[in-house]
């Protein structure tokens, strides 16, 4: 096999965090090539690395032998490298078409001056060959989510790279646009593109990938060829222990009582949900992208109006903003947290009262020292790793910004708790940290609803899991009763045989 | 800061002495930038030169009664022997000018008045009305005594066009029945708005048989537009008249091109002469007599109880090139 | 360990990047500079002249803090202020109300065009910079068609007490000035709605999931912003003895002035009402000492733009 | 047809249709050919100016000097001629001119990192006090004959200054649509993190439309100094920024950067131009003037804040 990269020793430094130390990487013309670990092994960092958004502290890169350096996206494009961020980078201002094409000399003429006419059938085509059906005249801002991945993996393509880099494709497509997307991949490979493929889906992995490597807290473990390895196996060099003990164990025997009843909440034509959450009960909400359990989150905490009842403690409750939400004792902890969980210019101690200023409030003014009471309780209790409480939010790793936003509602002393990706961007240990603390809140009694499209955490945490498809609640297993692949398939919809996991 | 004041006052007493027998006077146009002032602050400096004292002419960029205050209070800190003032709005400085007069400043307002303050005298070519009633005059001569005419002011929020034009409102009400007062403009003080306004006036009123520029910049415009709307044949070399205030320099091309007949002018810097050299006699403790007074290089003025008259100038024709400002 | 000297760095850098400090450096600086100039500069009187003088740029200073603070803009508080003047005029002149209850009428003018703009922008969600010079414009235009241009004066002495009266030796104006600066630096640091403020200004949204009525916020913000433009307009209008249509015109450049040079950003989420005083003060001193040292206010002008231009120099866009 | 309903300029095209309509039921005289003329010409300098403005404001940011280097450019040209320069060098240099204030701002800007609103904040008083300084507080007047072409002339039988803004606006309406630099503004303004990701030279483009900001504030000087024969550079273009800003925010223009056209911008100006052209020939009392424009400023934000709700309600109904 003929390689096309090597990446050798590389380092990379952010103040205070090693994110990747001495990692090794090499890459064969015509390979799809995955890239695997926990969240915040690196694999992301390695990436833009390689793609010039951040350039190593230490190391070397060749391309076909040759050394080269890369210190911007500009330089890795010439190189032939081209990189599919896992945050959306589009322009929602622009076309479809200016997407994909933008500052790109290819479609300019003399001047600099563009063909329209040109570039949108070059759009259209690639579009066209992803097996999408969209407008490339279309403003980018007015396409659904699943649509601005695809006009991502639209402009990746159209570099005509050798060396292709997809950050966590397929987490934002439904399983039908995920199908097309892979065959994309598969005739990349085909025509000798080397792709590096970054995805927490093991089936995907073991479909398309013909070799490997696995990251761990910034270290390469190893690199393997898919065909002579099986998913424990991966599992277990990218967790580095059982996977069984990230989970916490559940002793406590569940109390009866229903503290939240949603009835008939309607998220579509003909598409009911009634579930119930006890006293004490996680409960694991589990759907692929678009099956329906964000609506169902944000319904619950009032950021969607519509129909159906909420019952809460036996009482119906009227819920139409978080503001209320929050009166009927309601906490959620959004999946995204830099947009809605979390001020992140502001402090540690100013983001965590944010929700409790009203009870901290006395004769209209804010007690302060009780307020910094609470607080370094909390920074005790939740383990929260900040030089200080005035520390400012964003400096904190993603681990320790996700505890902030858990705290911030668990400063509240919900009855309901409903726990959206809870830990997204969250490194292995803070990841046990976070569960540990879920599961006692549980056992002190609070009502949790878990949703995840990360399947082993709602395996490894819920009491029972519901599973959606399609806005509809299709399944319930109890728990630990269900596998990883029956979950997915379920999810999906598509027949156990057909899927290829294992 | 309030501990460091016996020291400041001690220091301030010593170059109190210094300059003792320096009179120093402020002189406080509407606003700085304007051309107008800018002659009337030559006038000043001048009589600064030929009187031996010392003059300090500075106001707001913009024109703000209350930025205009702010620096009258100002320099009455630093003890000037008198100020001058020509107020944006005559109200808004009576208590200012009354400070003053409790501390012994002599005041007297130049240009623009406060007639309810209890300033000294007040310095200007003629009063408001009377000039009002000449442009309403003239303009009607012009005009023949019937047809429309429309008003050009600088703003519509100034006390002395508020003065001329209702002067000039009331004359022509009176006395000439048959001209028709159709609006009044207001540029803001941007000549490419009064330019435009011009325009539209042309546009807008097609029989319109006269304009009357109420401030320095306004009858320059009218008669920019003017020269234009003749230039592209739309209109007839005298179908409109323009008069009202302006400098010579400004309306010199206009003069002669027989855009205008006649601008009723006069020069600011004998203004700004007049009033530092009044209130020079004040704070040398002499007194104003009334009737004829005759300042050296400057010629007769006429003081008529408070008011001091240097008079208004006919800009026409003949003399167009007599005046360097 | 490695957090620990991130700790030590901060706390040296911060009090040399920390905005205030170098603003309060920057204000002595200033005012020894002009006491070196002119014996008159630290006397009472001109010390009073200059809390005097800025006393209506900081009544709109104070809230304008907020707005910016917030993520938010006003350009019409001009044109409010000079709304209200007029109004109080017309309403004790015209109307021949009692003046305290004009002055209470005027202000209710300051508080409904607040709310006009708070409606626009928190409830119809239309941006604040866009509605305001809308409404500048057209509240200007009122202006003229209610007093055709022609000065309002003539109140009788005891209004004069709010703008040029003294009280325990000190100028009325200033005390009240100091007064609404304490409360508006308490409410901002002490309460929680001085929170919600700044994190509107960061992350509106993350205030919203956090279960507080943002959109509430905002419109209380700007409506109080109307207020206090009233509010100052009505002190110009005893200070000056009159109420003019061109009022408070331009006077939002003045007081946006100030607010940045205080530090605060202006594309909101970090500022503090201390910097603005500083900043306010700053204005009003560079102003007295200039005109004290008989600068042409067009050197002025340039002087004041280079000053802008030094005191942001730190704040990175 | 549905595609010019969906035009991004089809509200404030409409409501300018609108309002020139009911002027016209006000008086005859406003759709005369003459009035038309006038209209046009006095919306030039706004115009030209507002080219630039757009790209600023396309860029997130605002350019408050544009005023102020407009009052120190006709003075430069100004001072120029009436000291017997070529009426042509002289407004050669006058655009050098203009391009260097624009780019003090951009430098000041991109180097220093300074926020734009705060730069030219701080650069409108500089320029404005460097411009009276030069012309020593006098009126400059009484220019050459030759001078009064670039205000006065006619080419082909056309106003020579709205050909210059025509030339200007689809010059520059070709250079945003159609080169890759006009599209790097939209991208910036679009989505800043994004730009920088995709390698795009920020700076540079930020640079580059401030200096055109300047040009283009250069071009209108000499218009402005030739049209209205006589500066005042203590008053000259005194509030032109707010009204040319207030012009591209009604032609659809963001604040935030990223939407905006120079089309909008331009029936933007021509808007305003007609109301303020119309509230005179409609013989409104002019105490009423500026009332009506600012309401009318105030229906076009509305009308425009309309389009943009109907458009994130469409987008949330497709993420559903
Ligand atoms: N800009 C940054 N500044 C400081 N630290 C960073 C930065 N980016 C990443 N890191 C650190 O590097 C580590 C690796 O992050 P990276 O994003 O590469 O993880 P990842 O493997 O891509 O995770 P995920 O699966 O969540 O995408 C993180 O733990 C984080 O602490
Ligand atoms: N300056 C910093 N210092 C320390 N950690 C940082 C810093 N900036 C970012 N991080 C952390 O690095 C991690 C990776 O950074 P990144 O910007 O990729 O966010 P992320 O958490 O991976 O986002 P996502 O969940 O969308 O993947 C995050 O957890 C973030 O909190
Ligand atoms: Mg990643
Ligand atoms: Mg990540």
């Amino acid at each position: 096999m003929e390689s096309i990269l090597k990446m050798e020793g590389i380092d990379k430094l952010f103040p205070g965090v090693k994110a990747l130390s001495s990692v090794d990487l090499e890459l064969f013309k015509g390979e799809v090539h995955a890239l695997m670990g926990e969240n915040g092994a690196g694999k992301s960092t390695l990436m833009k690395i390689l793609s010039g958004v951040y350039t190593q502290t230490k190391g070397t890169f060749s391309i076909k032998g040759e050394e080269i350096r890369i210190k911007s996206p500009s330089d890795a494009a010439r190189a032939g490298i081209s990189m599919i961020h896992q945050e959306f980078n589009l322009f929602p201002n622009l076309s479809v078409a200016e997407n994909i094409f933008m500052d790109r000399p290819s479609i300019t003429g003399t001047l600099g001056v563009i063909n329209w006419k040109q570039m949108n059938e070059k759009a259209q085509a690639l579009i066209d060959s992803l097996g999408a059906s969209i407008d490339v005249r279309e403003k980018v801002q007015n396409l659904s989510v699943q649509s601005q991945q695809v006009v991502e993996i639209a402009k990746a393509i159209s570099f005509d790279a050798e060396i292709l880099i997809m950050d966590e494709p397929s987490a934002a497509l439904p399983e039908n646009e995920v199908r097309n997307m892979l065959e994309v991949v598969m005739r990349l490979k085909e025509q000798g593109v080397a792709i590096v493929y970054v995805s927490h889906r093991m089936p995907e992995v073991f479909e398309i990938a013909d070799r490997v490597t696995v990251l761990r807290d910034g270290k390469k473990i190893a690199t393997k060829r898919t065909k002579e390895t099986t998913q424990d196996q991966i599992i277990n060099m990218m967790v580095g222990r059982e996977v069984a003990e990230l989970y916490p164990n559940k002793t406590k025997i569940r109390s009866e009582e229903v503290v939240l009843d949603v009835q008939e909440m309607t998220l579509g034509p003909n598409q009911k949900v009634n579930f119930q959450v006890r006293k004490g009960e996680i409960v694991g909400l589990f759907g692929l992208m678009g099956a329906g359990t964000h609506n169902v989150a944000e319904r619950l905490f009032g950021l969607k109006k519509g129909k159906g009842t909420i019952m809460i403690n036996g009482k119906k409750a009227n819920i139409k903003s978080p503001k209320q939400a929050k009166k009927q004792k309601i906490g959620y902890v959004p999946p995204d947290r830099h947009r809605h969980g979390l001020i992140k210019e502001m402090t540690v101690k100013h983001n965590l009262t944010l929700t409790i200023l009203d009870q901290l409030t006395e004769y209209s003014k804010l007690n302060r020292e009780k307020e910094q009471e609470l607080i370094t309780d909390y920074i005790q209790d939740f383990n929260i790793k900040t030089p200080s409480s005035k520390q400012v939010v964003n400096l904190l790793s993603g681990g320790n910004q996700q505890k902030i936003v858990l705290s911030k509602w668990l400063a509240t002393n919900p009855d309901i708790l409903i726990l959206e990706e809870p830990t997204r961007g969250v490194d292995v240990g803070a990841k046990a940290e976070i569960y540990a603390l879920i599961q006692k809140l549980a056992d002190d009694g609070m009502a949790i609803l878990f949703i995840s499209t990360e399947m082993p955490e709602v395996i490894g945490m819920s009491d029972r899991i519901l599973v959606m498809r399609k806005g509809e609640m299709i399944r319930q297993y109890n728990y630990r009763e269900v596998e990883q692949n029956e979950l997915l398939s379920v999810a999906s919809s598509i027949e156990q045989d057909e899927v290829k996991v294992i | 800061a309030c501990g460091s004041n016996d020291e400041a006052q001690g220091s301030a007493e010593g170059e109190m002495e210094v300059n003792e027998e320096m009179n120093s006077f402020f002189i406080n146009p509407k606003s700085i930038g304007p051309a107008y002032f800018t002659a009337a602050e030559q006038g000043a400096e001048q009589a600064a030169e030929d009187l031996g004292v010392q003059v300090i002419f500075n106001a707001p960029t913009e024109t703000s009664s209350s930025d205009q205050i702010n620096m009258i209070q100002d320099m009455m800190v630093r003890e000037v022997d008198g100020i001058g003032i020509s107020p944006n709005d005559g109200e808004a400085v009576v208590p200012v000018i009354s400070d003053a007069i409790e501390q012994d400043i002599p005041v007297v307002t130049w240009d623009s008045d406060a007639p309810n303050s209890e300033r000294a005298f007040y310095v200007t070519p003629s009063t408001d009305s009377d000039l009002g009633e000449a442009f309403a005059e003239e303009i009607a001569q012009q005009m023949e005594g019937e047809g429309q005419v429309a008003f050009m002011v600088a703003g519509l929020g100034s006390t002395n066009q508020i003065d001329r034009v209702d002067a000039a409102e009331a004359y022509l009400e009176e006395n000439y029945p048959e001209i028709e007062i159709v609006t009044v403009v207001a540029s803001d003080d941007d000549q490419q708005k009064s330019y435009d306004n011009a325009q539209n006036l042309l546009n807008t009123y097609p029989d319109l048989a006269g304009i009357v520029g109420f401030a320095g910049g306004e009858p320059p415009a009218a008669a920019q537009a003017v020269t234009q709307a003749i230039e592209s044949g739309r209109m007839e070399a005298g179908d409109i008249a323009i008069t009202g205030f302006a400098v010579p320099s400004l309306v010199k091309g206009y003069i002669e091109d027989g855009i205008i007949e006649k601008i009723i002018t006069w020069d600011p810097a004998v203004l700004g002469y007049t009033s530092v050299y009044v209130l020079n006699e004040m704070a040398n403790g002499n007194s104003i007599p009334e009737g004829e007074l005759t300042i050296e290089n400057i010629g007769s003025v006429y003081v008529e109880g408070q008011n001091i008259f240097s008079g208004t100038i006919d800009l026409t024709i003949d003399n167009v090139n007599d005046f360097d400002f | 360990m490695i957090t620990a000297l991130r700790q030590k760095t901060n706390i040296l850098s911060s009090l040399v990047s920390n905005q205030i400090f170098i603003l309060v450096v920057l204000l002595f600086v200033l005012c020894a500079f002009f006491n070196t100039q002119s014996p008159y500069f630290l006397t009472q009187g001109n010390v009073f002249n200059i809390s005097t003088q800025i006393v209506e740029i900081g009544l709109i200073a104070i809230p304008m803090t907020y707005v910016i603070i917030s993520g938010n803009m006003d350009l019409s508080v001009g044109s409010i202020m000079g709304l209200s003047a007029v109004a109080l005029g017309m309403f004790h002149n015209m109307a021949g109300l009692n003046i305290w209850l004009s002055v209470l009428l005027a202000l209710l003018v300051g508080l409904l065009c607040g709310t006009f703009n708070a409606f626009l922008i928190s409830k119809l969600k239309m941006q604040a910079i866009v509605v305001t010079i809308g409404s500048m414009v057209m509240l200007r235009g009122v202006i003229y068609v209610l007093t055709e241009g022609r000065p309002i004066s003539g109140y009788p002495s005891e209004f004069y007490f709010l703008g040029q009266g003294q009280l325990l030796g000190v100028p009325f104006n200033t005390l009240i000035l100091v007064g609404f600066f304490l409360l508006a630096y308490y409410i901002i640091r002490f309460t929680r709605f001085g929170r919600y403020t700044y994190g509107l200004g960061n992350n509106e949204d993350a205030v919203y999931y956090s279960g507080i009525n943002q959109t509430n916020v905002r419109f209380t913000i700007l409506t109080i912003n109307g207020l206090f433009a009233g509010l100052a307009g009505v002190f110009l209008v005893s200070r000056l003895a009159t109420a003019e249509a061109t009022t408070g015109n331009g006077i939002e450049l003045s007081v946006i002035t100030a607010v940045l040079i205080g530090g605060t950003h202006i594309f909101g989420g970090r500022g503090s009402l201390g910097g603005t005083m500083i900043g306010v003060l700053i204005i009003g001193v560079l102003n007295n000492g200039l005109n004290l040292m008989g600068v042409s206010s067009l050197f002025q002008m340039v002087i004041l733009g280079l000053f802008i231009l030094i005191a942001v120099s730190r704040q990175k866009s | 047809m549905r595609k010019i309903f969906n035009l991004h300029e089809t509200p404030i095209i409409l409501f300018t249709i609108i309002v020139a309509f009911v002027f016209s039921m006000l008086s005859p005289l406003f759709l005369q050919a003459s009035n038309i003329e006038t209209i046009l010409l006095q919306i030039t300098i706004t115009g030209i100016v507002a080219i630039g403005m757009t790209m600023v404001i396309l860029l997130g940011g605002m350019d408050l000097s544009v005023g102020a280097v407009l009052a120190l450019v006709s003075t430069i040209v100004g001072l120029l001629v009436n000291a017997g320069f070529n009426v042509w060098i002289a407004a050669l240099i006058g655009i050098l001119a203009g391009i260097l204030c624009g780019v003090i701002n951009g430098l000041i800007i991109t180097l220093l990192n300074i926020p734009d609103i705060i730069t030219t904040l701080a650069t409108m008083y500089i320029f404005r006090g460097i411009a009276v300084y030069l012309s020593g507080g006098v009126w400059i007047t009484n220019f050459p004959v030759a001078f009064s072409f670039f205000g006065q002339g006619t080419l082909l039988g056309l106003p020579f200054p709205v050909i210059v803004l025509v030339v200007l606006a689809i010059t520059f309406g070709f250079v945003l649509k159609f080169t890759r630099f006009g599209r790097r503004i939209y991208a910036i303004g679009g989505n800043k993190h994004a730009a920088k990701l995709s390698g795009m030279a920020m700076k540079r483009a930020k640079l580059y439309v401030y200096l055109y900001s300047g040009m283009l504030s250069g071009f209108a000087a000499i218009i402005y100094a030739s049209n209205v024969g006589s500066i005042q550079a203590s008053t000259a273009a005194l509030n032109i920024s707010f009204d040319v800003i207030a012009a591209a925010l009604i032609g659809g223009a963001s604040i935030f950067g990223g939407v905006g056209t120079i089309l909008g911008s331009m029936f933007g100006v021509l808007l305003l131009g007609i109301i303020q052209n119309g509230v005179i020939v409609s013989q409104f009392s002019p105490y009423w003037v500026d009332a009506i424009t600012g309401l009318l400023i105030v229906v076009a934000i509305i009308i425009n804040s309309v389009k943009r709700w109907k458009d994130s309600l469409k987008l949330e109904g497709k993420l559903k």
